[in-house]
Parts: structure tokens; C-alpha cells; sequence
């Protein structure tokens, strides 16, 4: 029976390294192959998350409108004084 | 609070004055099959049907059915504790704790045929279809990025599998030095699967091979899985230098979505041409990632990682928590399966970490062998234990996405061991 | 409006000349088994296989087949009338409805064995599966905060069982007395059951015993689950003195997770230890609950109370819509049960408000009795009217919440008492 | 066939009211050896609720911005004449 | 990658070592049953179980078990990569493409007894539960206001449902005339209806008359379902003038609630006294549609169309992908069902299209022919077809909503013509 | 069999137009019979929906509010010159 086990690991780890030491060569094969796709995609998808990035920072705007809104109110102690 | 005790007082008194006035009746009740026998006997045979009296007395005088069921029922709720307070795999142990405990009661029958867990075992278990509707929807949780993005990093995923065999091995060897443990090879085989860390899969095999393991497999399974925080560190800095633990790896490439659209066919193609055997659980899983990463069945692929998931889960863990009886979880053997289970982690932690160290001997960049550890599967668990222990060493090292890749290698590792194990009965004979 | 006219004559004319011109063709025909006889034959037979023409002569010459299906066809449309319109518990009544139309349409043999509706009932609702998910759902759903912190109040729900009995009871004395009614103790146990108010309960308990009263069980319980803010009030209000009526309650204390979290396995070691025939009910009722409170679940929480509860509740509804065949649903008997669930309903009302009182002749802090009528279960309609009466009586008196309390103790309540009913097997010699 | 209904509402009443009798116990007894974790508990609560209660009625910084603005209004009112 | 390779080839000596080395325990191993042969001996075994030797010798030597699979797989993928790039019905389409891989690997047996697809099949279609809960979804998605709205262009729903007839005696013809071509009476109605261009009807009739050709029946009639934006425009053209496409009509009148609520249950009527055979599709149709209107039962309608819907959706997918075998695909019978197929879909929509013209001979408002192609069904995407033309012709012609009308109308004149074949068995002598 | 295939044609052409010929027939009745509920309901659906998007342009509060702000703005300039 142990020798039986002995065996079982042998073409185990033999059938489990074999898959994915294929899948690997399949995967880098598919990566070359479709290498042109993914760059299209990689570019759009960079330009798209920069695009995004500087709209969740609307900060100008908002330093904007605070600073006419704090002028007002030192405009409005001006006029009171 | 004294109403409460006054009230009940009362009752036990109504209950015992009905006893005596109501043997006169006796007769009046004897005469159809459907009547009810005497006040007197009536409390006695309800007395009976309680679960106290069937703990101490069960019918059949076995202890497995007597105090062997509340031993279980404490083992089912030790397992709610560490799910709810440990937060053990709660989503798995909270529904396995509860069938363990449900399966137990005396006298319910839960788990007898027209019972509703034994409708749930016989329905989703043993036919496999509860297993593999869940690998889909992990299959449809899962992202391949990482891998796709380091293919080589999915050997470490193949290392990690030489758990399962040692596992068995040991199984083979505790079997025949230990008295009172008698595996065959395909217990030995499902509980080796153990050392995969992934439940599914440990239940699939250990269903098909050995279905009366299969309670003390799937909880082995699922509660080494919830200690690999506790169980990979000190194998992992064991295997490994300090300078070691420092490498740290490049960040990742963009995957584009055709390549993984293309992965989960080519792997599904692999499993085709190599190990048929392994299409149910790799055939689901990729299934599930198809559904996921082809964009345009959303809606389906939502619906297989949320709803339908949850569902198969809740009566997966019942069903698993049903094979819990006294009489299969209380021996020897159990134990010898926690032990076993335990080797098996150990083991394919360091196979993975040392496997990461020997492709470090070839050309190439190089790997962080902490990522190795990850390859037994245990997704997201083992890729964070990978992570922590790198910034442990240096705290501005990042490995959580590259461990993932072999992460997720292993699952389709432990699948294909699965598919190996399961042609046992091809092989043999 | 006109053209369709025209073309509907014009087909029926098209339809006729074919028919005189197939005379000749009939010969040719008669070839082959699967071929189709003359024109002539042709319309006979399809016309045969009309609704139509099979609700005036059914093909076996019973009542119930022809001129009985179209009554229960009324009654289906009857039962989407009150539950559309009426809005009487829309969420079974609706599948239940449309279940019983769609079961007598004659020919069509839905019910029959390799029907829809056949496989719905045989595998939901025979092996008691539909019920207990929906159970476990229910129990997903609930907070027993409210009890928890007044737990007294769950005596009331004790109490409430008592129109269960009574109805039994009553079922009994029909039987003997009334001429054409034949109810045997298992019959009475499942009419009885109607009392408790919870739908679930009652159809896993007649599933059990009296599958062939199914039907107007199930109907009778949510209809009078659904007309309970109609039959509680003038009982309440007969079984209280207005100053009674006026009693505050005291706000209630906070109630802690980890209470939360142990009350529902509490209940289920009661059910071990006391009741085990109650086990499948009170056992998937509180892994609802635990799933809930327990806080490491939520997915499977959400989803046991969301699509699962949903997906199980059309088919549990369908499945006893049914049972509601003309043979089975016109007759005495039928009537019979209608009338001792009006009953059921009151007797369990008065028995909680009037439990409330008795509580409140002893010592410790006083109870409104109209939150005892709330021990029926039927949550939420009787904790509401417990509510809208109380304020009928004194506009700042909220007994929502305090009503929750003896109205999730009435499931459990209910739950028990169908665990003793289930026992009858084993009681009886 | 009646007396066995009688029967069976005695044990069934006896078996319903011992069954929650025994839970109110059960539940007042796990409500004592708890109370230190509930008390914690309900202190966070309230001072959870409160904290939020308190975070939902943002209406004294309304109100400064509101006076700011009417305030700012009025000068340039002021300003105008 | 260099690392990678090295790893394999070390595997491989490693493998070939071992198989030399062991031949000397041949006779160690031989004493149990569940013994493993020699090393040798085992990796022969093991070989023999993959699946690239089981292409090539098929184990009963057919080549339908041999290369036969491995082009079935080939046209699963090509299922995937219409269903992927082109968009062709997605939703259907991924789940049948990858059960027919799946169905197809050889030695893994998943369509055999015990597999997954067989229980998905055997529970899901062969008993027609799967097309009715579809079609309970669908019911609870569709919107029949327009056809109530302007009740007459129902009229074309039944026009092109001619596409149905003339296809079933086209599938006669071929029967006779082509050698190698046999469909009986039940086969040429099940192919009939892909020209209902309704999925779960097509496949419900095909599971009830010819189990054997559900693959492909279901196959075409969701290719051509989503080919409808090329079949359609040209026949549409060549079968109206430029001025009948210009043709603009009213705007539709607001539909009230009590409307669409009684609409299910008009046609479910109808259905009970005209047509009991298709009371199981029109009912669930109806039932799904009246969970909608009625406006009570929200929750379970969400569940239907959602949850519930997608699962089984992913289920009838993989269980109707199961069915293509390579022996039931891989002949000339499927070819001519393609073929058959495009004709029925040709003739329905010229059909739909002329009855229009027909229509629009008799005095009131006047329909704009395009509307009549839609009457195929094939929701949405036929009623777009008549948009986008109707666009063409005048581009303010909004005809999206008036071809809803007769688009929900196909469907329920699908059923109806389903329900004729249907009672074939009754009509037959 | 072919000439079984007309006569099915014939059965079912016949069936389908009766059916959805009588289903026009029902749908006139009831749109009939039901026509002052639907008046109701129709009348009430196109208030409700006209009133929703005069809702939804609440331009004129937003001017107001972007008047005062501006004016507190020019104010504040003037006072400053
Ligand atoms: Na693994
Ligand atoms: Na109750
Ligand atoms: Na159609």
C-alpha cells in the first residue's frame, strides 16, 4: 500500500506540474499573441484612469468658491465697519 | 420572573392531577388503532420521544446514539463558536456547526430518509451538484490577473500540491502502524485532498471516494483553512532567509481581456486533452470565469457569485454538517484525519516556499519565496499571510497581488490533483 | 375593432370549408400510427380536447371533473380577488390563486404526475423541504429583541396556543356529530394547527399528517391570518375593561448581541432536550435566526430572507394551489374547516389577552392585555392591531414593539405544539 | 375520540407552556451572565446614536452659512444704496 | 519562461526514471483489489485516460466517440465566440456553447448517469420545468401595454406564426425527399417551432415530442433569434412599398392598472376553455405577468425576473448544451433543421408583414407594415428591427413602441401554436 | 404525411387566429368596461408627471442663489476699489 502511495505522488505531482507547467507556455503564448490587443487596451485604460484621477480632484473649483464666498463675508465686515 | 416559576409550578401540578384522574379512561380510548392510550401511558410513551431520556437510554443501546449524539452536538457548537467568534470560514462552518448539531437530535431523524438533511445530501452531495455549482461561482469570483500577469509564479501552485500526496502517503502509513485506523486508498486519497485547501474540491473527491469521511474531511478542510495564519508563518521563515523575505518583485503588467476571456478555454482545452477525469470540478470553475470575464452575461455572473451562491452554500454546509454523526465522527480515525490534515498544510506550505527558492537558483527575475506559501490555495487567507510576513520583513513590500497568482494556481492544482485521484479506480484493477 | 371581426369570421368559414372538403382525403390518412385522421376527425378530436367542452361533459362523468374545476377556477379568482385587491397576504395567496386555476384546468393535467405543478408539490411541499426553507427564512427575518428583553411576555404566546387544542377539539365533535364530515385525529391535529396562525407551520404539519386537506388548510390559515385586524378586535375588546386597555408599558431595557446570539441555540437545546419531533421546524427557524444575529453571515442572512425566501415562496404557493382540486376542496369537509379556523383564530386571541390578565394578578410589573391577542403569531398583523388598539385607548401608548415580544414567542409557540402534534405516530399504540 | 382530544390539549398545553416557561428562565438566566457585555454594549449604542443624532442635525453650521450669506446679501444691498 | 521549461523537461525524466525503476515492484503491488499495477503498467492505464488518446481510438471505436467530440467541441467554441464577439444572445448562448464542450470531453461522462449535466437535464428539462420558470421570468419582464394599447396588431402575433406551419410540413418534405432524413409527425412539429423564435417554448415542445433533437432545435432557434437584424430587413423590403414604410402611426393611449391585471388572466381563460394543452406555458407566462401587474407581490416578481430567472437561465443553458452530442448532432439531420430553421423565420416575419397590408385594406387607422414582422417574437430585437427600418424610411418614425405590440403578441401566438402541437398525441387516432 | 402537415397548418392557423382574435375582442371589452378607471389613472399619471419635472428643473431657485452669490461678489469688488 505505502509503495502504491509512492507511486500515486510520483504521476500526481508529475500530471499536476505537466498541466501547469503547460498552462504556463499557453499563457505566455497567448500574452505574445495577443500582445497587440492588450497595448490598445493598456493605453486606453491608463488615459481612462488619468482622466478619472484628475475629476475626483475638483479642488480648483471648490478653492474657488470658497474664496469668493469668504470675500464676501470680509466684504460684508468691510461694509459693517 | 417569579409569574414565570408560579406558572410553571402550576402546570407541572395540572399535569400530574390529569395523570391520576384520567386512568379511569383507560378503557373508553382502546378502541380504535388512532386513539390515544391512557393519560398515564400517554406521558410515558411522550416521555419517550424527548431527546433527555435518549441520551441516556437510546434505543438501540449503542453510546454512539445515546451520549455519543450530545458529544456531537457539543462539536457542533464548539464549530459555531469558532465560526461566529474566531470568525473560522464562517460562511462554511456556521451551516456545518448547525447540521452537525440539527443531524444529532435524537429521535428527529434529520438525516433519515424522508429528513430534510437527508434530502439535502442526497439531492446536492452525493450527486456532486452542490460542490460544483460552487466552484462556478467561485470560478466567477475569481480574477486570473495576477496569474496571467506572472504566468511562471503558477508552478509554486503546482509545489504546494505535494501535500495532498505526502498526506496520503501518511494516510497509507498511519493505517497500517496505528490500530483502529483502517484507510483504504481512496480514504487515503480524499484525505490527502485535504492538503488542497479548498473546499470544493475536498468535498467533490472525498464524495465520490470515501463518502463516510466525509464530515470529518470537509470540517479538517475548512478549519485548517481558517488557521493558515497560524499555521504557514513559522514554516514560511523556517524555509527562508531574511534577505530572502526582502526580494521584492516588479510591479505587474496590464492582462488585457482577451487574454482572460482565452484563459479559462485554455485550461478547460488542457483539462480535455490531459485529465478528463478533472473536467466536472475545472469544467464549473472555468465555466464560472468565463461567465465572469466575457462581459456580456453580467447578469448571470452575478447571480452565480451572489444569490445562487449563497444559496448552495447554506445547504452545502448543512449537508456536510449532516454527515457528522456519533457513529462515523467519533474514532480513532477522525482524529488520525485532523492530524493528517494538519501535515498537509505544513507540507505544501514549505513545498511551495522551497519551490519558489529553487527557481530562484535559474535565470530570470527573481521570486519572493513568501509568495510560494500561497500555492495551496486558501484564497485570499494564504495571499495575505504571504503579504503580511513581506512587509513584516520590509515594510514597504507589497506582495498581496503577486501571491495571488499562485493563489489561484492552486486551485486549479488541487483540481487537477483531484482529477488524478479520482481515476484511482481506472488505474487500479 | 371591425377588422377583427371580419377575420375571425373569415377563419371560422375557412375552418368549415376544409373540413367538408377533407371528407375525400380520409382514406390516405390512415396510413401510419402517427398520422392524422380525416378534416373532419380532426376538429372533432381537437374540439374534444377544449376546456369547454370538458367542463360540461368530463370525461369520466364526475362532477368534480367538469362543472367542480370551473367552481375552483372561481375560487382561484376568488383568492386573487382578496389578495390583489384586498391585499390579503398578496405573497401567498397570489402563487396559491393562480396555483389552484391552474391545477383544474381540465385536460391539461398540471397536478398530474409529469406536471409543473405535480413536481412542485412532490418535491417541495411532500418532503416538508418548501416549508422548512421558508422557516429558516422567517427566522432570517426576525429580531426576538422584543422578547428578549421582556421575556415574560412569551407566556402569552404560550397561552395563544390553546385555540389550537380547543380546535382540535371542535374538529373532533364535527366529526362525530356532523354527517358527512370524517375527520380521524391526524385530520383534527391538522385543522388545529390553523389556530397557530403561521403559515409555514400548519403546511409542514398537514404535509405530514393530511396531505388531502392541504389545500384548504393552507388557504384557511393565510386567509385568517389575513382578516385578523377583522376577527381580534371585538375578542380583545370583550376580554378587557377600557382601564386595562390604558396600561403603559414600561420602555424596554437594551438587548446585547451576544444575547442575540445565544437565545436562538437556547431554543434549539430546548427542542433537544424536550421535543425532538419539533426539531425540523424549530431547528431551520433558528438557523434563520442565528444566520441573522450571528453578524459573520450576512451574505447568506441577506440572501435566506431575499431570493431564496422569494424563489422557495412562489413554489410553496403554486405547490398548495395545487392541492386545491375539486375533488379534494368541494365538499363538507372543506366548510368544516373554515368555520373551526374562525374558531381557532378567536379562542387563541381570547386565551392570550385573557393570559395577560391572570399575569397580571400576580405581583411585578403590569402587561396590557391587548398585547396577548399578538401571541397567535400572524406577525406582523397581530402585533399592529395590538398597537392600533392600544392607541384606540390612549393616543401615546405604543405597544408595537411590546407586541413583537408574546408574537415571534406564538411561532415558537406554534412550532411546539406542532411538535407534539407531530408525536401523535409514536403517542398513539 | 373527544377524550383523546381532551388528552391531547392537556399534554399539548403542559408541553407548549413548559417548553417557553423554561425559555423565559433560560433567557433571563443568559440575560444575568451577560449583563457586563450588554452593558458595554448599550453604552456604545447610545453613545453611537447620540453621536449620530447629533451628526443629522448639522443646523448650527447651516445656519452660520445661511447668516453669512443673508449677511453678505444685505451688505451688497447696503452697498448698492 | 527559460525556468519553465527546465521544470518540464526535469519532470518528464523524473517520470520516465520512475516508470523504469519500479518494474522490479510489479509484484508487490499485485496482492489487493485496490492495489495500484506497476509503474509501468500505471502510467499505460493512466494514458489510456487521458483525453487526446480517447480522441483518436475511441474506446467502442465510433467515430462519433472519437474525432466525432472533438468537432462538437470545436462548434461549442464557436458557439462561445459568437455568443462573445458577436453578441449573439449571449445569455443563452455561453451556457449551451460550453455545455456542448463540456458534454463532448471524453472518459469524464458528464452527460452520462451520475454526471452533472445529466441531473441538470434530467431534473430540468426532460421534466419542462426549466422552459416554464423561464417563462414565468420573461412574463414577469414583459410589458403588454402596447398591445393593449392598440389591441388589433395582435393580429399579426397570429400571422406569423405562420412561419411555424409551413416549416413543420417543409421538415415533412425534406423527410421525403432527402435520403438520410427522417422526421416523423413529432419531430417536424418540434423543428416547426423554431419559427416561434421563442426560446423556452421551443425548447419545452422539443423536451415533450423529440428529446433527440433538443440540441439542435434550440441551437437554431436562438442563432436565428439573434441573426433576426439580418434575416429580417431584406424580406421587409422586398414585401412593402417605400409609402407603406412611411406610414406613421398614432400615438397609444394610456393603459390603465386594471387593465394589465386582468390581461393575464383574459388569457389565461381563453387558454382553460380554448386550449388546455398550452395551459403550462401560457399559465406561467401569465402567472409571471400578473406577479408584475397586480403591484402586490413585488418581491417575488423582482426574484423572478432576477435571481430566479438567471439561474435557471444558466441551467437550461448547459443542460440544452448537453444534448449536443456528436452522435445527435453530427448529421444530416441537423443541417436540414438549419436549414428548415432560416425558412421558418423567413416566412414568419414575410407573414407578419403582409397580414399588415392585409389589415390595412379595411377601413380604420392604419398600421405601418413594419410593425408586422415583429410578430415572430424574438423580444426585443425584432420590434428594433422595425424601429431601425422604419427610421430608414422616415426618420421620425418612432415605431419601437407599436411593434411591441405585435413582438409580446408572437409570443403568446408561439404558445398557442405549441399548444396545437402539443395535442398531436390526442389528434392522432 | 404531407398532406397531415396542411391539415395541421389549417387546425393551427385557425386556432391561433381564434385565439388572439378573441383575445382583441376581450381586450376591447375590458378597455371599455374599465374606462373610467383608466381616465382616472391617467389623468392622475399626467399630473404627477408633469409636476415631477417641474420639479426636477428647480433652475429658478439655483439662479436665485448663483444672483446673490455673483452680486455679493461684485459687492465685495466694488468695496474694494
Ligand atoms: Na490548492
Ligand atoms: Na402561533
Ligand atoms: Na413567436
Amino acid at each position: 500500500m505505502i509503495i502504491d502511495g509512492l507511486k500515486l505522488t510520483l504521476l500526481g505531482m508529475a500530471v499536476v506540474f505537466s498541466f501547469l507547467g503547460l498552462l504556463v507556455v499557453i499563457v505566455h503564448l497567448s500574452a505574445r499573441l495577443l500582445k497587440s490587443f492588450t497595448e490598445k487596451e493598456a493605453t486606453a485604460y491608463e488615459f481612462h484612469t488619468r482622466r478619472k484621477a484628475r475629476e475626483l480632484t475638483p479642488s480648483e473649483d471648490k478653492r474657488k468658491i470658497m474664496a469668493v464666498i469668504s470675500a464676501s463675508v470680509s466684504a460684508h465686515r468691510a461694509g459693517r465697519k | 420572573m417569579k409569574s414565570t416559576f408560579i406558572f410553571f409550578g402550576l402546570i407541572v401540578v395540572l399535569l400530574h392531577l390529569t395523570c391520576i384522574s384520567s386512568i379511569a379512561g383507560e378503557e373508553a380510548a382502546g378502541a380504535g388503532i388512532k386513539s390515544i392510550p391512557s393519560m398515564t401511558k400517554m406521558v410515558g410513551n411522550f416521555s419517550k420521544s424527548t431527546g433527555l431520556l435518549n441520551f441516556i437510554f437510546p434505543s438501540n443501546n449503542k453510546w454512539t446514539d445515546g451520549i455519543g449524539r450530545l458529544i456531537m452536538i457539543g462539536i457542533g457548537i464548539l464549530l459555531l463558536y469558532l465560526a461566529v467568534h474566531r470568525q473560522f470560514e464562517p460562511l462554511l462552518l456556521v451551516p456545518i456547526g448547525f447540521g452537525a448539531i440539527m443531524t444529532n437530535i435524537p429521535l428527529a431523524g434529520m438525516s433519515d430518509p424522508g429528513g430534510m438533511l437527508y434530502y439535502i445530501y442526497d439531492i446536492g452531495i452525493k450527486t456532486g451538484v452542490f460542490p460544483l455549482v460552487i466552484f462556478m461561482g467561485i470560478g466567477a469570483m475569481t480574477d486570473f490577473g495576477p496569474m496571467l500577469a506572472n504566468p511562471k509564479t503558477a508552478l509554486l501552485g503546482a509545489a504546494a500540491q505535494f501535500g495532498i500526496f505526502t498526506t496520503l502517503i501518511g494516510a497509507l502509513l498511519l493505517s497500517k502502524y496505528v490500530p483502529g485506523i483502517n484507510f483504504d486508498l481512496f480514504d487515503a486519497a480524499s484525505i490527502g485532498i485535504i492538503g488542497g485547501a479548498d473546499g470544493p474540491t475536498a468535498i467533490f473527491l472525498a464524495s465520490r471516494l470515501s463518502p463516510h469521511l466525509l464530515g470529518s474531511i470537509a470540517v479538517a478542510a475548512y478549519s485548517y483553512m481558517a488557521l493558515v495564519p497560524i499555521i504557514q508563518p513559522p514554516i514560511m521563515k523556517l524555509c527562508t532567509t531574511p534577505d530572502e523575505r526582502k526580494i521584492r518583485m516588479k510591479q505587474m503588467r496590464y492582462v488585457g481581456k482577451l487574454e482572460k476571456i482565452i484563459f479559462p478555454l485554455s485550461v478547460l482545452g488542457l483539462c480535455v486533452f490531459l485529465l478528463p477525469s478533472a473536467a466536472p470540478l475545472i469544467g464549473f470553475f472555468m465555466f464560472g470565469n468565463l461567465m465572469r470575464e466575457c462581459g456580456v452575461v453580467e447578469r448571470l455572473s452575478n447571480t452565480a457569485q451572489n444569490a445562487l451562491l449563497n444559496i448552495v452554500t447554506v445547504f452545502l454546509g448543512l449537508g456536510v454538517g449532516a454527515q457528522m454523526s456519533a457513529e462515523q465522527f467519533l474514532n480513532i480515525s477522525t482524529l488520525g484525519i485532523l492530524f493528517l490534515g494538519a501535515i498537509a498544510f505544513s507540507i505544501g506550505t514549505a513545498s511551495g516556499v522551497l519551490m519558489a527558492r529553487i527557481m530562484n537558483l535559474f535565470p530570470g527575475s527573481k521570486i519572493n519565496p513568501l509568495i510560494g506559501s500561497a500555492g495551496v490555495s486558501a484564497v485570499p487567507m494564504a495571499a495575505r499571510v504571504s503579504q503580511k510576513l513581506g512587509m513584516d520583513a520590509d515594510p514597504e513590500n507589497y506582495l498581496l497581488m503577486h501571491a495571488m497568482g499562485p493563489n489561484v494556481a492552486g486551485v486549479i492544482g488541487s483540481a487537477v490533483a483531484a482529477g488524478v485521484l479520482l481515476t484511482l479506480k481506472d488505474i487500479a484493477g
